[in-house]
């Protein structure tokens, strides 16, 4: 083993032998940097194999065989050689990433990175505060002088702020550390946290407060950190990772060493910085336009978050590590990536990373780092994130959660909308010249092989942290891996990948599909049998279709794994990922850049109230078996069933959370539209299923929750259904019946008998079979007509007479009349109604039913009926691969109509273990309840006996009929003008509309713009505090450390 | 069967009145003419029947000729009775006691109309109502004068009703023009343009009349000589070139279905 | 209305007025003055309402009197403007832009009477009758009994009669 | 369960007596309203020669395959609804083919027709049809509220969806129908009656002076036959639903055209009485008077 302190030393003496190299042997020193990097890199790596194979101790180490200040105390552990490690590794990718710069610059920019890195590893390593100080000074130095030699104009203020406040800063440190030497007599940390007495009072504290506030100070708090974004902004972005990956987890690393000087005083007080250094970071970043200082935002807000985490460590236990490490290298290698593609892209704006859309490779990494960073699985920090909540919760601290999950969303927000923008918008650029292939990007491997090694990293870790939660590696669990195998083979054409995607799903359902009970059948089935058959669908796509499978399979993989998942961990995770894939997938549509984004924040807001929720339930024990939350007791019981159900709302679009849906869902590819209305839909209601089935109904301050969801559910309908009848985009009316039909489900859920679930079950068949077909003839439909506004549409019926026919079918299912499946539907409802307690939320139920006739009949009706338009006169049929899901959904649904005891009669007999009263009866034919009957053959045949005769008779009488064209028509003698003057379809209901006056405003929708404006006006306000003046931003460091000190007086 | 709407350019300028006008005392009108009309009026065929470019969704243009592919081209057939006599008395019958008029006023004369439903006249009780729309009408009387303009509407409305439909022309209008026989935009004899089944004279003619009048169809309809329909499509072209000699901007379809 | 008429001509050339009721008076203008005296009225003298547009044709002077008849509504009064324009090629200014509802009276006169009104929005259309290409039907120079001769079939057997004589011949069939 | 053929001749009868009953009454009523307007109205046998013109015009057009199956949906939807009802009570041969379902099938066959008629008036292309459909459906949003409280209101009342189990609970007698035992249910269903029927004041559907007809316009010859014959048998049909929940029900025919008769007369009553609302006075009208009754009837069942 080469002792750690040749990592100085190799830096050192690089430096050093730089000097005395000629200015024209540029080449030569860039290699010699090279090389005393990539030994640096070596010593680290080889302590960090020794360290994680063999169980050997921390080693100390005094260079001088004297305790410090004469000599330095440096300390190799686990902890010190990993971030050595990460350290010198970005050290020695930035040293790569600026080869150009740095031969430009000359052997003396050289020097001073090596300096740089050097210090920072020598911050990580040593033990003693002085060379603490030592090295501080150092790395301020070295830092200003990288900015200073950065191109940019602004870099050179940016530097010169840095220094005053650097400068404070070691002044507070350096008096802070001369009375602690003064009051315990050593140097050395372990020391000085030996004699916590000593600092506990008088000059003592003062020293303790002072050592500890100057090195929080150096992690940029919240406000005093004006002067780090400006930084961030100015300089080179390779510059950039260091600052924010390596000197980051430097400083950070050292703080937590300092920290046991204070004692447990100081825990809360890092963790009260942290917190809000989080929250403010974030929302300062949403309204920032500039790409490098929104990641200089993030970065502080990343650090700030540790940060916090240090200040848990008492209640964190063995699993600090766990997270505070795994938070540390999530930042640093999304930071290092991140700064390093900004490097490759010209122009500064957000949008401006749309040219990465020509590299989907590139593309690929920038998205990975955005889920390292958000804690997304597979990655380190989703394992940290729900092992923190886990404790936090354990110990209950939940504002703190609650606040660290805010950030989250926050930072998810602008992090994915950034995505949004990279993936949808066009480059403000753009306008100007010929677009060239390349055009913006400034590339070559010396900048990419720093990314890519960042990439394999951020996959690595996520491998790694995967195996040390000792939860189940998720990147081993089947179904993620055959979603990323898709990653792999996405340079395959559509149709093979469509393929292989089908015989996927349907060959995983074959093989685990005994492995369910007859609920979990019906989720499997719909998820994997239902997903191939609308899979179907997508061989009309042709080409390569780059990353639609990889994002469909991802969404799968969860949706698999979430009705696997037999503990919390794994239905959280599972929850993620299909979160995000459904996420992915949506934001391919053409127009749903916002859209997608309210979603993923809905999403991952109802996600993180399920972590809360399972953190709450769990109190900190280690595994959380779902049928855990049965034990869950009083009090906790009703908030953990609040927690739950709030984030299982967000996915069913229930009233109040529903605004995300209509977009989402309407702009998406037309395959896209069932998969994410007719499929993941269904998860939200698996998990109330799953939340319902072990905690039962649960009472807050006397109110029955499960009442209250039946509120909710009944208000879906209603409100779902009321606000599709005023929608002209057929999609979107379909979107927003599926809120309403969500609601039905969700009405019959918590209705909590026997019936009740029944007709929750019968609603998630249909609605999948039905949903999904409308999705995909309006899909159709929208296709050939190039448009999905109804009025525009009209008279397609005889084009596209396979279309109509399909959604002739839907709605008549749909609307519940006899004879087709939806009947079943409104039958079972009825007794189900009949059966329970409740009798107000069946008046908005009731209501809501007869709307969905209006919007139903407005779709096929403007589509399909009345005039056709000029230039649809030559509309062929539908492409045959999206006829043919229609037609199977077509088939299934007779089917079901004339016998759903396939179905129902076994989840019928599998519910009476929940409610052994109130199930149905099958005897024959004939489906009886305690309260009636019903024989859907019968029904069948008698209806289509009518039917047939009267047709007949009607045939005979009427033989000689002459068939005539669109304009033959009466119009009061008048003949007509065009189809478009013709045809009635606009603002339908306009009646309807009228009569119910308030009822139709979108107060939702408005409440949560309201949020949004909120947030951002927030950030504007506080962004204001950064005047750019260096003598404001020493100010604010000052006026930080008076705060603190006072806080810390007042504690 | 094509409609022909060629542009047909009248020529200019048109000098009318060589011999001198009267007026009201028989005085001739002075013979000088100093404001004689000269413009030349251009008929242009509708724009919304003309052949048009168009292009579909997918980007291909083609031609969109309206009144070919808007409206039906078929003619008009005569429409045989039922096979069996009796059936066709039992229709007959029906058809006599079930008599829906359109409600379409074509002219002074439908203000006679309306009593017929008051509790004096009672219309109802002999089978007669009305009805809006052509399509469930059999029977359209034309009420009084009948403009050229509300020509073209009257012979929509009764291409739309079905066979076997009857037209009833009240007042003398309908006959020779009545009191309008010298007007320059009113027709002076309805059974040029349509078949007529019943005339009731008079200016205006009372509703006992009408009444009388309705009781004379419906012994013509009893004794199945009403047919009205059929002789129009046998005549088809004789009755369109009739209405085309005074319709000159023909703008429909030759058979309104 | 007295009044009304000397504030009026102090602003145009009237010409004398005719005063038919005590709410009811017409003048006469030249056409160049019309606008103004048709704004003034409008706008300051409370005539805000355009009661009808019409026309009459002077065959014998060879010229078209077009009368625009304004009405007050909270006076009860009326007061028409005169114009006299002349009959070949008779074309006068459009006053749609005054009173909207002038344009369909102006479409009339276009149709009946052949006098033109550039401008004026969707003159050229049929008002009345669709597809006339003939002289306007209301000059006096049309003669409708020949056109109507001509251009309808008629039912033979019709019989004409002065309604003087034919009248006193039904009522004193002895003579009087 | 073997079938028993003979209900199928046993169900033509009754259709039969239905559709007799039902011309004669239309036209009865027809002439009800005449008299009120002090006419002497039509013949009683005025359907009939309508019926028969309509079958023996010779000619139509048919606009598509949906315009031409319209009336048989309408048609089917009304023959269907009468069958699922049991006419007469404790009669097997005319308890007609009530075993396939009970009163939910009833309640969501009314639609069966509405819809398709909808779906073939909205093919003719028509924009008076479809006018005439969006009031029609606005309003049946409004009208049916209270109509489904009511039958809800009942069936928690009886615990039972089985109409002839509803009808035999009010056998007792007189006090023991429905009316009186449930009075609020029965006043919001007589409100919601009274919009279903078509006439005024809420026929602006059809409003004959606005948009000619609503959704028939297009529809002639045999298809309005056919039409007319639903319009025969429909409203009994409904009819028979009412009776059945709130009015104890017909144990024998003469009862039975007594009680059809009567329930029919309320909706004539007030139709004569008040002229038409429009659509957005009538779905206020019915929030505001119907549904608060059907909401109590549900409470306090």
């Amino acid at each position: 083993m080469v002792s750690a302190l040749y990592i100085l030393a190799a830096a050192l003496g690089a430096a050093f032998l730089l000097g005395l190299l000629r200015e024209e042997r540029r080449g030569l020193a860039y290699g010699l940097t090279l090389a005393a990097l990539g030994f640096m890199t070596w010593v680290s790596a080889t302590w960090v194999w020794a360290f994680a194979t063999t169980a050997l101790p921390p080693v100390e180490i005094f260079t001088a065989g004297t305790p410090p200040p004469f000599a330095i105390n440096l300390r190799m552990g686990m902890g010190e050689a990993a971030l050595t490690l990460l350290v010198n590794l970005v050290g020695l990718a930035s040293a790569l990433y600026l080869k150009e710069t740095l031969l430009q610059l000359g052997r003396r920019a050289m020097a001073v990175l090596l300096i740089a890195i050097m210090a920072l590893a020598g911050l990580i390593l040593t033990r003693d505060l002085f060379n603490l100080f030592v090295f501080m000074e150092l790395m301020a130095i070295s830092t200003a002088g990288l900015i200073l030699l950065s191109a940019d104009s602004r870099a050179l203020g940016a530097g010169f702020k840095y220094l005053i406040v650097s400068q404070v800063v070691s002044v507070l440190l350096l008096i802070g550390i001369i009375f602690a030497y003064h009051v315990t007599g050593t140097l050395n940390i372990d020391g000085m946290a030996q004699a916590p007495a000593l600092l506990a009072t008088g000059i003592g504290a003062i020293a303790a407060f002072l050592i500890l506030i100057a090195l929080i100070a150096e992690l940029k708090p919240f406000p005093a950190n004006g002067w780090a974004l400006d930084i961030y902004e100015s300089a080179h972005p390779a510059y950039g990772a260091i600052f924010s990956a390596a000197s980051g987890a430097a400083v950070i690393f050292a703080v937590d060493k300092v920290l046991p000087i204070g004692g447990a005083a100081w825990l809360p007080v890092a963790t009260g910085v942290g917190i809000a250094t989080f929250l403010f970071s974030n929302l300062l970043a949403l309204p920032q336009t500039n790409d490098r200082r929104l990641l200089g935002y993030s970065s502080v807000g990343q650090i700030g978050l540790v940060l916090a985490v240090v200040g848990q460590r008492d209640v964190l236990g063995e699993a600090y590590g766990f997270i505070a490490f795994g938070l540390l290298v999530s930042n640093a290698v999304a930071k290092a990536g991140l700064f390093w593609l900004s490097g490759t892209i010209e122009q500064r704006g957000l949008t401006a990373w749309a040219v990465l859309r020509q590299r989907p490779l590139a593309l690929f990494a920038f998205v990975t780092f955005l889920c390292v960073l958000v804690g997304l699985p597979p990655f380190p920090g989703f394992y940290a994130k729900w092992e923190l909540a886990r404790l936090l919760a354990g110990e209950g601290r939940m504002a703190l959660l609650a606040a660290i999950l805010l950030g989250t969303l926050i930072e998810a927000g602008y992090l994915f909308r950034w995505f949004g923008y990279a993936i949808k918008r066009e480059p403000e650029a753009a306008a100007e010249g010929p677009r060239m292939q390349g055009a913006g990007l400034a590339t070559g491997w010396n900048r990419a092989l720093p990314i890519a090694a960042a990439l394999v990293a951020a996959w690595g870790l996520g491998f790694l942290w995967g195996d040390l939660s000792g939860r189940g590696n998720l990147l081993l669990a089947l179904p993620l891996l055959f979603a990323l195998a898709f990653l792999v083979l996405d340079w395959l054409p559509a149709w093979v990948k469509n393929t292989l995607a089908i015989g996927g799903l349907t060959g995983f359902f074959l093989l685990t599909w005994q492995e369910y009970d007859p609920l979990r059948l019906i989720f499997a089935a719909i998820f994997l049998i239902g997903g191939s058959v609308i899979l179907l669908a997508s061989y009309e796509t042709k080409g390569r279709r780059i990353g639609f499978y990889p994002s469909a399979m991802l969404m799968y993989a969860g949706l698999v794994m979430l009705i696997r998942a037999t503990d919390a961990f794994g239905f959280f995770a599972a929850w993620e990922l299909l979160t995000l894939g459904s996420y992915f997938l949506i934001l391919r549509g053409k127009h749903s850049e916002p859209h997608a984004l309210s979603y993923i924040l809905f999403s991952l807001g109802g996600a993180f109230a399920i972590l809360a929720g399972f953190a709450l339930a769990g109190q900190g024990a280690v595994h959380l078996p779902l049928d855990g939350l049965a034990k869950v007791a009083e009090p906790l019981a009703p908030w953990v069933f609040v927690l739950l159900a709030l984030g299982f709302m967000t996915k069913t679009a229930s009233v109040g959370v529903h605004i995300w849906l209509p977009g989402a869902h309407a702009e998406a590819e037309t395959d896209v539209s069932p998969m994410v209305s007719g499929i993941l839909l269904k998860a939200g209601l698996y998990g109330f299923l799953v939340l319902l089935m072990s905690m039962g109904s649960q009472r807050l301050h006397g109110v029955e929750l499960t009442h209250v969801l039946l509120w909710i559910g009944a208000l879906s309908a209603l409100v779902g259904n009321l606000m599709a009848v005023f929608q002209e985009d057929a999609k979107r009316l379909l979107a927003y019946s599926s809120i309403g039909q969500m609601g039905y489900a969700l009405f019959g859920l918590a209705l909590m008998n026997h019936l009740g679930w029944l007709m929750a079950i019968m609603f998630i068949i249909n609605h999948y079979v039905y949903k999904s077909m409308l999705f995909l003839s309006v899909g159709g439909v929208a296709k050939r007509t190039g448009t999905r506004d109804m009025y525009r549409m009209g008279g397609l019926v005889k084009l596209m007479p396979l279309s109509f026919i399909a959604v002739l079918i839907g709605i008549i299912a749909i609307s519940g009349v006899p004879p087709l499946s939806g009947f079943g539907g409104r039958w079972i409802t009825y007794n189900a109604l009949l059966d329970s307690e409740v009798r107000l939320p069946i008046v908005i139920l009731f209501l809501a039913g007869p709307i969905a006739f209006l919007y139903l009949f407005r779709l096929i009706h403007t589509v399909f009926l009345g005039q056709l338009k000029d230039e649809h006169r030559r509309i062929k049929e539908a492409p045959f691969w999206i006829v043919l899901p229609q037609m199977i959904y077509v088939a299934v649904l007779l089917v079901v109509a004339v016998v759903p005891g396939l179905v129902l009669r076994h989840v019928d007999n599998y519910l009476d273990r929940f409610f052994p009263q109130g199930g149905l009866e099958w005897t024959g034919t004939v489906i009886s309840s305690n309260y009636g009957y019903w024989n859907p053959i019968s029904i069948m045949v008698i209806v289509g006996v009518i039917f047939a005769t009267l047709f007949a008779w009607l045939l005979f009488v009427n033989r000689r009929a002459q068939p005539v064209k669109q304009f033959n028509i009466v119009f009061s003698g008048e003949r007509p003008f065009r189809p478009e003057t013709t045809h009635f379809a606009w603002n339908f209901f306009a009646p309807y509309r009228k009569a119910l006056g308030f009822l139709t405003t979108p107060l939702a929708t408005r409440f949560w713009e309201g949020i949004t404006d909120l947030l951002h006006n927030a950030g504007d306000l506080v962004r204001r505090l950064y005047t750019g003046n260096g003598q404001t931003y020493a100010y604010h460091l000052l006026a930080f450390v008076v705060a603190v000190y006072l806080i810390r007086l007042g504690a | 069967m094509k409609v022909e709407l060629e542009s047909r350019i009248v020529e200019g300028p048109e000098v009318v009145g060589v011999e001198p006008a009267l007026d009201l005392q028989g005085k001739a009108l002075p013979a000088v003419q100093p404001g004689a009309y000269s413009r030349t009026v251009t008929l242009m065929p509708r724009a919304e029947l003309e052949r048009r470019m168009v292009k579909g969704p997918d980007g291909v243009e083609f031609e969109v000729e309206p009144l070919r592919d808007y409206y039906c081209e078929a003619g008009p057939t005569v429409m045989p009775a039922a096979y069996l006599k009796i059936v066709e008395d039992l229709f007959n019958w029906a058809r006599s006691r079930s008599i829906w008029i359109l409600g379409f006023g074509t002219g002074c004369g439908a203000i006679e109309m309306r009593p017929l439903m008051t509790p004096r006249f009672d219309a109802y009780r002999f089978g007669i109502q009305w009805r809006p729309t052509p399509r469930q009408a059999n029977l359209f009387v034309i009420s009084g004068y009948l403009s050229v303009k509300t020509l073209k509407r009257a012979i929509r409305c009764y291409e739309q009703m079905q066979n076997p439909k009857y037209v009833v022309g009240l007042g003398s209008c309908t006959i020779n023009g009545g009191m309008y026989w010298d007007s320059y935009n009113t027709i002076k004899r309805l059974d040029d343009y349509l078949p007529v089944d019943v005339y009731i004279a008079g200016c205006m003619p009372r509703p006992e009349a009408l009444l009388q009048g309705f009781e004379d169809l419906k012994k013509l309809i009893r004794a199945g000589k009403a047919e009205g329909a059929n002789q129009y499509a046998e005549r088809f072209d004789w009755y369109k070139a009739n209405q085309k000699q005074i319709i000159h901007d023909w703008d429909m379809p030759d058979y309104n279905w | 209305m007295r009044e009304l008429y000397a504030r009026l001509k102090e602003r145009c050339a009237l010409g004398e007025l005719t005063q038919q009721r005590p709410n009811l008076g017409f003048v006469t203008l030249p056409r160049e003055q019309l606008r103004q005296a048709l704004t003034h009225l409008r706008d300051s003298e409370g005539y805000t309402h355009l009661v009808l547009l019409t026309a009459v044709d002077w065959l014998e002077d060879g010229q078209f009197q077009l009368t625009y008849l304004l009405s007050h509504r909270t006076q009860g009064r009326d007061f028409g403007l005169r114009v006299l324009i002349p009959r070949m090629d008779a074309e006068m200014d459009s006053i749609h832009d005054l009173w909207p509802t002038a344009a369909t009276y102006q479409r009339e006169l276009r149709e009946m009477f052949g006098i033109q009104f550039p401008g004026s929005p969707g003159v050229n259309d049929d008002f009345i009758l669709e597809g006339w290409t003939g002289m306007p039907p209301y000059r006096r120079d049309f003669d409708t009994k020949r056109f109507s001769e001509e251009n309808y079939n008629h039912r033979p057997g019709r019989e004409t009669r002065d309604p003087t004589t034919y009248m006193k011949q039904q009522l004193y069939p002895g003579g009087l | 369960m073997p079938f028993d053929w003979m209900k199928i001749p046993y169900a033509l009868l009754t259709l039969f007596i239905v559709f007799n009953f039902g011309m004669l009454l239309n036209a009865l009523i027809q002439k009800i309203g005449a008299r009120v307007g002090r006419r002497y109205g039509v013949p009683i046998w005025q359907n009939y020669a309508d019926l028969i013109k309509n079958y023996g015009l010779r000619s139509s057009i048919t606009h598509g395959v949906m315009y031409y199956l319209g009336p048989v949906f309408r048609l089917t939807g009304g023959v269907g609804l009468l069958l699922f009802v049991p006419t007469i009570y404790g009669s097997e041969m005319f308890s007609n083919l009530s075993f396939a379902g009970d009163l939910i099938l009833a309640l969501y066959f009314v639609f069966f027709g509405t819809l398709g008629m909808a779906l073939g008036a909205g093919e003719s292309g028509h924009p008076n049809a479809a006018i005439g459909i969006t009031r029609g459906l606005s309003q049946v949003t409004a009208a049916e509220l209270p109509f489904a409280l009511a039958v809800f209101s009942v069936a928690l009342q009886y615990q039972t969806f089985s109409i002839t189990d509803i009808v035999a609970v009010q056998q007792a007698g007189f006090t023991s129908w429905t009316l009186f035992t449930n009075p609020l249910a029965v006043a919001a269903a007589m409100l919601s009656f009274l919009g279903s029927m078509m006439r005024p004041p809420f026929d602006v559907v059809l409003a004959p002076q606005e948009i000619p007809i609503g959704p028939p316009t297009e529809y002639h010859s045999s298809y309005l036959a056919l039409m007319q014959t639903n319009r025969a048998i429909f409203p009994i049909a409904k009819i028979v639903l009412y009776m059945s929940l709130f009015f104890g029900g017909a144990a024998s025919w003469p009862v039975f055209f007594l009680k059809v008769f009567a329930i029919y007369m309320v909706s004539v009553l007030v139709g004569v009485a008040f002229p038409r609302f429009r659509v957005e006075q009538s779905i206020r009208w019915f929030l505001i008077w119907a549904v608060p009754l059907g909401v109590l009837s549900i409470v306090l069942v």
